[in-house]
C-alpha cells in the first residue's frame, strides 16, 4: 500500500494500480475539503439565499 | 519431486509423517474429506473394468507447486492472494504459504485444481499432553487461515544453513521432504529437477523448451512413463507421476475423444527435440 | 452556558473528528491483528537443539528400526532407520504415528483395581502386593494350574520371562493369540518338526505366489514386504496373487487367480496334484499315502469345481510355478492371523516342498528360533513342578474359550500383548468365558476392551519408553534381534511389564522369588543376553542368521495324507462376508492412531459407518453409499454400501480393525468390528479358528 | 405525531406506532441475521457448511449479487452527472441510497466471510497488486465512500439537520461538485465491477471459470461490468416498484422510469449479444484446449444441467432484453415489471454460476462433483443485509426527501385528506 511496506516493488503493475488509487483518493479528499471549507465560508459571511 | 504410482502401495506412511513432521491437527471425525486437512493425500482411482479385470492405482497428491503458465512464476494460487500470504520462490521454485498474514479469503483454495489447500474451519486442537509431539520447525496454524504442503521449506532452510557455514551447494540427500523419507516403497524421487545430478532430472529430464503444441506448458517430462497432473491448464506443476500402465498416464489430464491417441504418442515425440 | 443544537452538533463531529485522527484507532487495528496471530489456545512448541536417537518398533512383529527426533530430549517426530537390516530407512503409517501412542490421555496412567463396575486408582505396592496375595491364596489352595496367561508375544526375553513365571508358578496353561508366525509356527510343526519357523525368502524369489497373503497390506513384516515388493519390480520377478478380490496386493501382482473364498488350500492341492502327475516333484520324499489322497481327491476337474479355476489355467500355473528359477508359494490370506486353517498353511508348504523350495535362496527357510537367550535354571517347588506337568486345558486359545465358557476353568488369567474381547472372532462369547474367570490381571497401556474386564491393570509403558530384545517375526528369512531403547521416561506412572513381573514374583517369595532374583527387567535382559548383549546395545541389532539354513529338512505330509475337511461357513445367506485387512488399520492387540485413522478412505470408514465392499453387480437393489443391515448367523450391524468393482460377486469385503468400544473419540466408537458377526469354527487337529468369513445377508436399512 | 418535525415538509407519512411496528417485524429478522453474524465470529468458519471444495460459496455469491444490482447507483449517477440525462435527476436520490445499502452489505458480509476478520485490512496493507481481489477491495471501499457523498447532501436535507445552516450550505456545496464525485464512483465502479468478473475469470486452474481476454482483463471483466451497468437499473426500478407498492404512492414519474428501463433494454440486449458470443467462444474454443467437452460442465451431477445456462442467457438475458427495447412491452407496466424482475433474476443467476458451478465441476480426471447446501448461519447473514435495507429505506423514506416528485404526483391524494 505503501513505498515503504517490504512488498512494495517499483514496477509498472504498482505504479498503475496505486497510481489510480492515490489519484482518486485525492480527488475524494480535495472535493471534501473544498465542500467543508466553502460551506463554513458561506455559513459565516451567511448569504441566506444560497437557496435556489 | 517424482512418484512412481507402480511403485506406491497406497500404506500412507507419506500422508502420516507429513502430518507428524508439520503439526496437522486432527479432528475426533476425520471421514468428511472436504473437511480433514491432509497436506499429502492419496486418492484411489480405478479403471473402471469388474473383478478380476479391474485394477486401482494410488496418487499422493502434495502441493504440486505450480510454475504456471509459462512457468514464470504466476501460480494458480500465488497469482490470485491478494494479501501476497502465499509467494512464488524463484530461486527454489516452492510455493510458500505465510500463516500470520492469510486472512482467509479462500481465494487460492478456489484456484486450485488440485485441492491441495486446506482451510483451518476449527481452531486446531491436541488431545491434552499431545501438543507435547509438536515439532518447533514449523509453526501450528490459527483458525481462518490457509495451510498446505511446503515441501518441508523447513527441511531446506536447515539444510540450506549448514551449507553455508561449510561454504557448499546443499547435496541431494540432505534435503529430502518426510513423505520421501517414509515411503517404504521408494515410490517418491525428490530433488533439484534443474540439477542434472540430482536422480529426478535424470528420470523426468524436463524439456526446458515450451511445449510445441501448447506453449504454455513448459519442463514436460521427456520420458514417456511419465506425466502431470492437468498439465494441460499450464499450471506447470513440479510434482511428476510415473506410471507403465497407460489407463494411469491418461487419467492425469483430461482429453478430448479420440485425443490421447495423438497426445499419447507425441508425448514420446516430444523427446526427440530440445 | 446553554449548549444549543448547533454548537451540540459541532462538538460531536469535532469529537469525532478527533478520534479518527488520532492514532488510537490504527494502533487498536494493528495489535487486533497481532493478537489473532498468537492467539494463546494455539499452541507454540518450545524450541531446542535436535537430536536424533535409534531404536526398534514393537507395534507389530515387523520389528522395524526407527530414529526419534527430538527437541532438548523430547521426541517430536518418528521415521524410519537408515541401513536397518530389516527396513533398511522405510517406515510404516503406525510406527511414524507412535508418539500418538506416547502422549495418548486415553492411556492407563496409573495401577487400578475394579471396584464393582469402575475402576478405582492404585498404587503400585498395592497393585502388587493385591495381585500377590490372590495368586498366593490360588498356590495355597494347590492348583496352580489354575492360572492362564494370553499372550500375543511369542518371541523374545519377555515372552520367556512370563513363561518362566508361569512354570515357577506351576501353570502349563499358556496360550498364544493367533498370529502369522504361530500359525506358520504350527505348519513347520505339522510339516518338519516342532519347534521350528518358516521365513519366506522374498527378496530372492523371482516368482511369488501368494495364496491370498496381503503382502504389501501388513503381512509379515508390513514394510520389508513392501520394500521386496518395489525390488521384485526391478528384479522383474513375478508375482501371482491368488484372491476372490482386488487387494493391494492383488493390483500390484503380473496376475491374479480369482478363487471362491476359502479354497485357496484346494488350489495348492490341486497344484501339488498336477506336479505328482505329471512327476514334476523333487527328490524322493516320502508321498504315497499324501499322493493317493491328491490323485484321488484333488483331480483338475474337482478342483475346478471347487474353486472355480479352470482346470487348464491351474495346469498352466502349475507349470509356471515349477519352471520358475526361485519360485515360492506363500500362505497366510489377509495378514495370516485370524481366521487361518493348517489345512490351507500345509497346503501351501506341501507345494513348496514337493517343488524343492524348502531352504533355498528365494525359497521358504525352515528356521529355527533365534536362540540367543540363557535364562539360568528356573526354580521350580514341588507345587510348581506337579501344576506345571498337568495337561493343559485346551490345545489353542479359541479351544481355551470354548471351554471357559462351558464350564469355567481357571482362577486367574493374565493378558499380555492381547486383545482376545476384540480380535478374536465372536467377541461376546470370549466376554462371557472372560467372566468366568475369578480373577483377571491385565497388563496392558490402553484401557482396551479386554482391559475393561480385568479385576487389576498393571499398567504397561509403551515402547517408546521401554528397555527391550525385539526379534524379528512375521516371516522374515532372516532373524534379527533389535534392541528397543527407551527414548523418553514414562509419562505417566506405568511400569515395564518386566519390572512387574519381577516385582510380583519377589513378593510372591520362596521359589517364585529365587527364579526371578534380578532387581530390575534391564538388569535382566542385560544378563539373559550375555553372550550378544555388547553389540546388541552397540549396534542396535544382532542379525542372528540371513542365509538359507543347510539341508533339507524332511516333511511330513500325514496331516494332509488325511485328508482334513475344509472349514465351512457359518449359516446362510445369498453373501460370503470376508474381513479384510487394510494397511492403514491396525489389528490384534495394537489400536489405530490418531492419525492413522484420519488417513483411512471414506470408501472405508464413513462417518460412524463402517463401509462394506461389494461388486454392483451382485448388489440388487442396494445403491452405493446406502445404509444396510448386515445379517449373520452372529448377529447384525449397520454398514454403508460401498459399491467395489474389485471384488467378486456374491462377497462382502468388511474392513477389520474398526468398531472399537472403549473411550477415546478420536480412534473408537466407529464402524462395525466385522468379529462380531463371525463366529469362530474350529479346525479339528490344529484348534485354529478357521471361519475365514460367514454366510451373510443384506437388505436396506 | 411526534416525529412530525422532521418528516419532510407536506409529504404524508403513515402513523409513528405502525411505522415503528414495522421497523420492529424487520428488525426482529435483522437480529436473527446478526446472531448468525456472531457466531461465525467467535466459534469461527466452522458454522458454516463451506469446505475445501467450496472456500467460495454463498456469501460471495451473495456479495457479487448484491454489487451487481448496485450497479444502478454508479450507472444513474454516470448518466445523471456525466451525460446529463436529466430526468433522472427524479430517481437519482433513490438510486444512491440503494447502491448505499449494496455495498455496505457487501462489505459486511466480506468482514464475515474471511477466517481472520481482524486481519482483513491486510488485503490494502500487504496488497498483493496481482490479485483480482485487492482490486476489489480497494475500488470497493472506495467506491462505498463515492455513495456515502453522494448519499450525504440527501440526508442534509431533512428538514431539522436543513436549518442548521452549516450543514444547508455543505448539502448546497456538495450539490456543485456531484459531478467530480459521480465521475470518479464512475471510473472506481468500473474497476471493481470488472475486477469481480475477473476472479472468476482469472481462474486458469479452472476451466469452466477460465476467460480469455485483454492485457490483464479476461472477458468476463468487461462483462461484469457492463451486466452490473444493464441489470442494476433494474433493481433500482424493481425496488421503486416495491416501495410504491408498500407506500401507496406513486413516487417517480413514467417518464423517467421508461427512459430507465429504455436504456437497461438497450444495455441487456447489448451484453447478452457480447455474453452469447463469449460463451460460444469459451464453449467450443477455450475449453476443448483445456480437454473438456461442454456437457462435462452440466452434466454427471444431481444439479446443474443446460437448464441453469438457457435461463440465465435465454429467459432471463434475451428475454427482458427485447421486452425492454421494445416500445409496447417497455411502457406497459405488467411487462415492464416481468422484464425488470427476470432481468434482476438474470444478473444474481449470472453470479451463483460464476461462483458456486465453479467450485462444483471436478476438474481432476478422477475428481467428482461436488455439491453444497448452506448452513442456517450462511443462510441468516445473508437475508440480514435485506432486512438492513429495508429499515434503511423505510427511514430515508420517511424523513428525507427522496423522491423529487412525490407531492406533484401525489397532489390528489393530498387535496383530498386535507379536506
Amino acid at each position: 500500500m505503501f513505498p515503504f511496506c517490504f512488498e512494495w516493488v517499483w514496477d509498472i503493475g504498482h505504479a498503475i494500480f496505486f497510481g489510480g488509487f492515490w489519484y482518486a483518493i485525492s480527488i475524494l479528499g480535495a472535493g471534501m475539503t473544498y465542500c467543508l471549507l466553502k460551506a463554513a465560508y458561506d455559513t459565516i459571511n451567511d448569504k441566506g439565499d444560497s437557496h435556489h | 519431486m517424482v512418484i512412481d504410482l507402480d511403485k506406491c502401495t497406497g500404506c500412507g506412511a507419506c500422508m502420516v509423517s507429513c502430518m507428524s513432521e508439520n503439526n496437522v491437527p486432527f479432528k475426533e471425525d476425520e471421514s468428511d474429506k472436504k473437511l480433514s486437512i491432509t497436506w499429502m493425500r492419496v486418492y484411489k482411482l480405478t479403471n473402471g473394468k469388474s473383478f478380476p479385470e479391474a485394477e486401482i492405482v494410488y496418487l499422493p497428491r502434495p502441493c504440486q507447486h505450480c510454475g504456471g503458465i509459462g512457468d514464470h512464476g504466476h501460480s494458480p494460487c500465488v497469482s490470485v492472494c491478494p494479501a501476497t500470504a502465499t509467494d512464488y520462490g524463484y530461486d527454489t521454485g516452492i510455493v510458500s504459504q505465510i500463516y500470520t498474514r492469510c486472512f482467509g479469503c479462500r481465494y487460492c483454495m478456489g484456484a486450485c485444481p488440485y485441492h491441495a489447500r486446506h482451510f483451518n474451519w476449527w481452531d486446531p486442537k491436541w488431545p491434552e499432553g499431545m501438543e507435547n509431539y509438536l515439532s518447533p520447525n514449523v509453526s501450528p496454524r490459527m483458525r481462518g487461515v490457509v495451510e498446505k504442503c511446503s515441501f518441508c521449506y523447513h527441511r531446506y532452510q536447515l539444510a540450506r544453513e549448514q551449507a553455508i557455514v561449510e561454504d557448499r551447494e546443499i547435496e541431494e540427500k540432505e534435503y529430502q521432504t518426510a513423505c520421501t523419507t517414509a515411503c517404504p516403497a521408494g515410490a517418491i524421487v525428490f530433488g533439484d529437477l534443474n540439477n542434472p545430478a540430482h536422480k529426478v532430472h535424470q528420470i523426468v529430464k524436463p524439456d526446458p523448451h515450451p511445449d510445441p503444441m501448447n506453449h504454455k506448458v513448459v519442463g514436460k517430462s521427456r520420458n514417456p512413463k511419465v506425466f502431470r497432473l492437468l498439465e494441460r491448464l499450464g499450471t506447470n506443476p513440479k510434482v511428476y507421476y510415473m506410471s507403465d500402465r497407460e489407463w494411469v498416464r491418461k487419467a492425469g489430464d483430461n482429453y478430448l475423444k479420440g485425443e490421447w491417441e495423438n497426445v499419447k504418442t507425441h508425448h514420446g515425440a516430444s523427446s526427440s527435440h530440445g | 452556558m446553554k449548549i444549543d443544537r448547533r454548537s451540540f452538533l459541532g462538538l460531536g463531529l469535532g469529537a469525532a473528528a478527533g478520534v479518527a485522527l488520532s492514532p488510537v484507532g490504527v494502533k487498536l487495528t494493528d495489535d487486533s491483528s497481532i493478537w489473532t496471530q498468537n492467539w494463546p489456545w494455539t499452541p507454540v512448541p518450545e524450541d531446542g537443539k535436535i537430536t536424533y536417537d535409534r531404536s526398534v518398533c514393537s507395534l507389530c512383529p515387523g520389528a522395524c528400526g526407527i530414529s526419534v527426533k527430538k527437541i532438548n530430549g523430547r521426541p517430536v517426530k518418528i521415521e524410519g532407520l537408515d541401513d536397518y537390516p530389516i527396513n533398511n530407512g522405510g517406515a510404516c503409517p503406525h510406527g511414524i504415528s507412535g508418539l500418538q501412542y506416547l502422549y495418548d490421555p486415553a492411556r492407563i496412567k496409573t495401577p487400578l483395581k475394579k471396584n464393582g463396575n469402575k475402576f478405582e486408582k492404585i498404587s503400585w505396592d498395592e497393585a502388587i502386593s493385591l495381585v500377590a496375595q490372590k495368586l498366593g491364596e490360588i498356590r495355597k489352595s494347590g492348583t496352580p494350574e489354575s492360572l492362564g496367561l494370553i499372550t500375543g508375544a511369542d518371541s523374545g526375553s519377555m515372552a520367556q520371562l512370563f513363561e518362566r513365571f508361569m512354570d515357577a508358578f506351576g501353570s502349563p496353561n499358556t496360550y498364544n493369540m493367533p498370529s502369522l508366525e504361530s500359525n506358520l509356527a504350527l505348519t513347520a510343526a505339522a510339516l518338519h518338526g516342532a519347534d521350528r519357523n518358516l521365513g519366506f525368502d522374498l527378496d530372492h524369489s523371482d516368482f511369488i505366489l501368494s495364496f491370498g497373503a496381503a503382502i504389501i497390506e501388513g503381512w509379515g513384516s508390513p514394510v520389508a514386504c513392501i520394500q521386496a515388493n518395489a525390488s521384485r519390480r526391478e528384479r522383474k520377478a513375478k508375482l501371482v496373487q491368488v484372491d476372490y478380490r482386488l487387494s493391494n496386493t492383488a493390483n500390484a501382482a503380473d496376475k491374479i487367480i480369482a478363487v471362491k473364498p476359502g479354497t485357496e488350500a484346494d488350489l495348492a492341492l490341486g497344484i501339488c496334484a498336477v506336479l505328482l502327475a505329471k512327476n514334476l516333484i523333487a527328490g524322493d520324499v516320502n508321498t504315497s499315502a499324501f499322493a493317493a489322497m491328491l490323485a484321488k481327491e484333488y483331480t483338475p476337474e474337482k478342483v475346478e469345481a471347487i474353486t472355480g479355476v479352470k482346470a487348464a489355467d491351474m495346469e498352466a500355473l502349475a507349470m509356471e510355478f515349477i519352471k520358475a528359477k526361485a519360485p515360492v508359494a506363500v500362505p497366510g490370506k489377509g495378514r495370516g492371523d485370524v481366521g487361518q486353517s493348517l489345512r490351507e498353511f500345509a497346503a501351501v508348504q506341501a507345494l513348496n516342498a514337493l517343488a524343492d523350495r524348502l531352504n533355498k535362496k528365494g525359497g521358504v527357510f525352515v528356521m529355527y528360533p533365534a536362540d540367543y537367550l540363557s535364562f539360568s535354571e528356573n526354580v521350580m517347588d514341588d507345587a510348581a513342578k506337579q501344576g506345571a506337568s498337568k495337561a493343559k486345558l485346551a490345545g489353542s486359545v479359541n479351544e481355551l474359550v470354548d471351554k471357559l465358557e462351558k464350564d469355567g476353568g481357571l482362577s486367574a488369567l493374565f493378558i499380555y500383548n492381547a486383545n482376545p474381547c476384540y480380535a478374536l472372532n465372536n467377541p461376546e462369547k470370549v466376554k462371557v468365558a472372560m467372566d468366568k474367570v475369578g480373577f483377571k490381571v491385565s497388563f496392558s497401556s490402553f484401557m482396551d476392551e479386554t482391559a475393561l474386564r480385568s479385576d487389576v491393570v498393571l499398567p504397561a509403558s509403551i515402547f517408546l519408553e521401554r528397555l527391550e530384545d525385539v526379534v524379528s517375526g512375521g516371516g522374515l528369512a532372516k532373524t534379527v534381534v533389535g534392541l528397543c531403547r527407551p527414548m523418553v521416561k514414562p509419562i505417566f506412572d506405568t511400569k515395564h511389564p518386566g519390572d512387574a513381573l519381577i516385582l510380583l514374583a519377589q513378593a510372591m517369595g520362596d521359589s517364585i522369588a529365587q527364579s526371578f532374583s534380578w532387581n530390575s527387567y534391564d538388569a535382566c535382559l542385560e544378563q539373559v543376553t550375555g553372550k550378544i548383549w555388547d553389540t546388541l546395545s552397540g549396534d542396535g541389532y544382532v542379525v542372528i542368521d540371513d542365509k538359507p539354513p543347510v539341508g533339507t529338512p524332511a516333511t511330513d505330509f500325514t496331516f494332509l495324507a488325511s485328508a482334513p475337511k475344509a472349514a465351512v461357513p457359518m449359516g446362510e445367506g445369498d453373501y460370503t462376508l470376508v474381513p479384510v485387512d487394510k494397511m492403514r488399520l491396525a489389528v490384534g492387540s495394537m489400536i489405530s492412531s490418531p492419525f492413522a485413522v484420519k488417513i483411512i478412505s471414506d470408501k472405508v470408514l464413513s462417518g460412524k459407518y463402517s463401509v462394506v465392499e461389494i461388486n454392483p453387480a451382485t448388489a440388487g437393489i442396494l445403491k452405493d453409499g446406502d445404509i444396510a443391515v448386515l445379517k449373520t448367523a452372529m448377529g447384525k450391524a449397520l454398514v454403508k454400501i460401498g459399491f467395489n468393482e474389485g471384488i467378486m460377486p456374491g462377497v462382502i469385503g468388511m474392513p477389520r480393525g474398526l468398531g472399537h468400544a472403549f473411550n477415546n473419540p478420536y480412534v473408537a466408537g466407529k464402524g462395525v468390528n466385522v468379529n462380531d458377526l463371525i463366529g469362530p469354527v474350529i479346525e479339528p487337529g490344529s484348534g485354529l479358528d478357521a471361519a475365514f468369513g460367514i454366510k451373510a445377508t443384506l437388505s436396506k436399512a | 405525531m411526534l416525529d412530525d418535525a422532521l418528516i419532510p415538509e407536506g409529504a404524508k407519512r403513515c402513523a409513528f406506532p405502525i411505522f415503528i411496528i414495522g421497523i420492529i417485524i424487520v428488525g426482529a429478522v435483522l437480529l436473527w441475521g446478526v446472531y448468525a453474524m456472531f457466531l461465525c465470529w467467535f466459534k469461527g468458519l466452522n458454522q458454516t457448511n463451506m469446505n475445501d471444495y467450496y472456500g467460495f460459496a454463498l456469501w460471495i455469491w451473495a456479495d457479487l449479487a448484491v454489487i451487481a444490482v448496485g450497479g444502478g447507483a454508479f450507472f444513474t449517477g454516470l448518466l445523471k452527472y456525466i451525460f446529463k440525462v436529466d430526468d433522472l435527476k427524479n430517481i437519482i436520490n433513490f438510486a444512491v441510497i440503494i447502491g448505499f445499502i449494496c455495498y455496505s452489505s457487501a462489505l459486511l458480509i466480506l468482514a464475515i466471510d474471511i477466517g481472520q476478520p481482524l486481519r482483513g485490512w491486510f488485503i490494502f496493507w500487504h496488497a498483493n497488486v496481482h490479485s483480482m481481489l485487492t482490486e476489489v477491495a480497494y475500488c470497493l471501499s472506495c467506491y462505498f465512500a463515492v455513495l456515502t457523498i453522494e448519499f450525504i447532501p440527501n440526508i442534509l436535507e431533512n428538514r431539522q439537520v436543513n436549518k442548521v445552516p452549516f450543514f444547508h450550505h455543505l448539502a448546497h456545496n456538495m450539490h456543485e461538485v456531484m459531478a467530480v464525485f459521480a465521475a470518479t464512483g464512475a471510473f472506481l465502479s468500473f474497476f471493481h465491477q470488472g475486477s469481480l468478473g475477473g476472479v472468476a475469470g482469472v481462474m486458469f486452474g479452472r476451466p469452466f471459470a477460465y476467460r480469455e481476454g485483454l492485457l490483464i482483463w479476461p472477458w468476463t471483466f468487461f462483462l461484469f461490468t457492463w451486466s452490473a451497468a444493464a441489470f442494476g437499473p433494474c433493481f433500482t426500478l424493481m425496488v421503486t416498484k416495491i416501495t410504491e407498492i408498500i407506500t401507496g404512492k406513486k413516487l417517480v414519474g413514467d417518464k423517467t422510469v421508461n427512459l430507465l428501463a429504455k436504456i437497461s433494454g438497450w444495455m441487456i440486449t447489448t451484453y447478452i449479444i457480447a455474453k452469447i458470443i463469449d460463451t460460444v467462444y469459451w464453449a467450443f474454443v477455450t475449453v476443448p484446449s483445456m480437454g473438456f467437452e461442454l456437457g462435462h460442465f452440466y452434466s454427471n451431477n444431481g444439479f446443474y444441467g443446460y437448464w441453469i445456462l438457457i435461463t440465465e442467457v435465454i429467459l432471463c438475458g434475451v428475454v427482458p432484453g427485447l421486452l425492454l427495447i421494445n416500445k409496447s412491452t417497455r411502457e406497459n407496466p405488467t411487462t415492464r415489471t416481468i422484464a425488470i424482475i427476470l432481468g434482476v433474476i438474470g444478473v444474481c443467476l449470472n453470479r451463483w454460476v460464476m461462483v458456486l458451478q465453479i467450485m462444483a465441476v471436478p476438474v481432476m480426471s478422477f475428481d467428482s462433483w461436488a455439491l453444497y447446501i448452506p448452513s442456517w448461519q450462511e443462510v441468516a447473514t445473508t437475508i440480514l443485509p435485506v432486512a438492513y435495507g429495508i429499515i434503511l429505506i423505510a427511514v430515508a423514506y420517511r424523513y428525507l426527501p427522496v423522491f423529487p416528485q412525490e407531492l406533484e404526483l401525489n397532489e390528489p391524494a393530498d387535496a383530498a385528506a386535507q379536506n
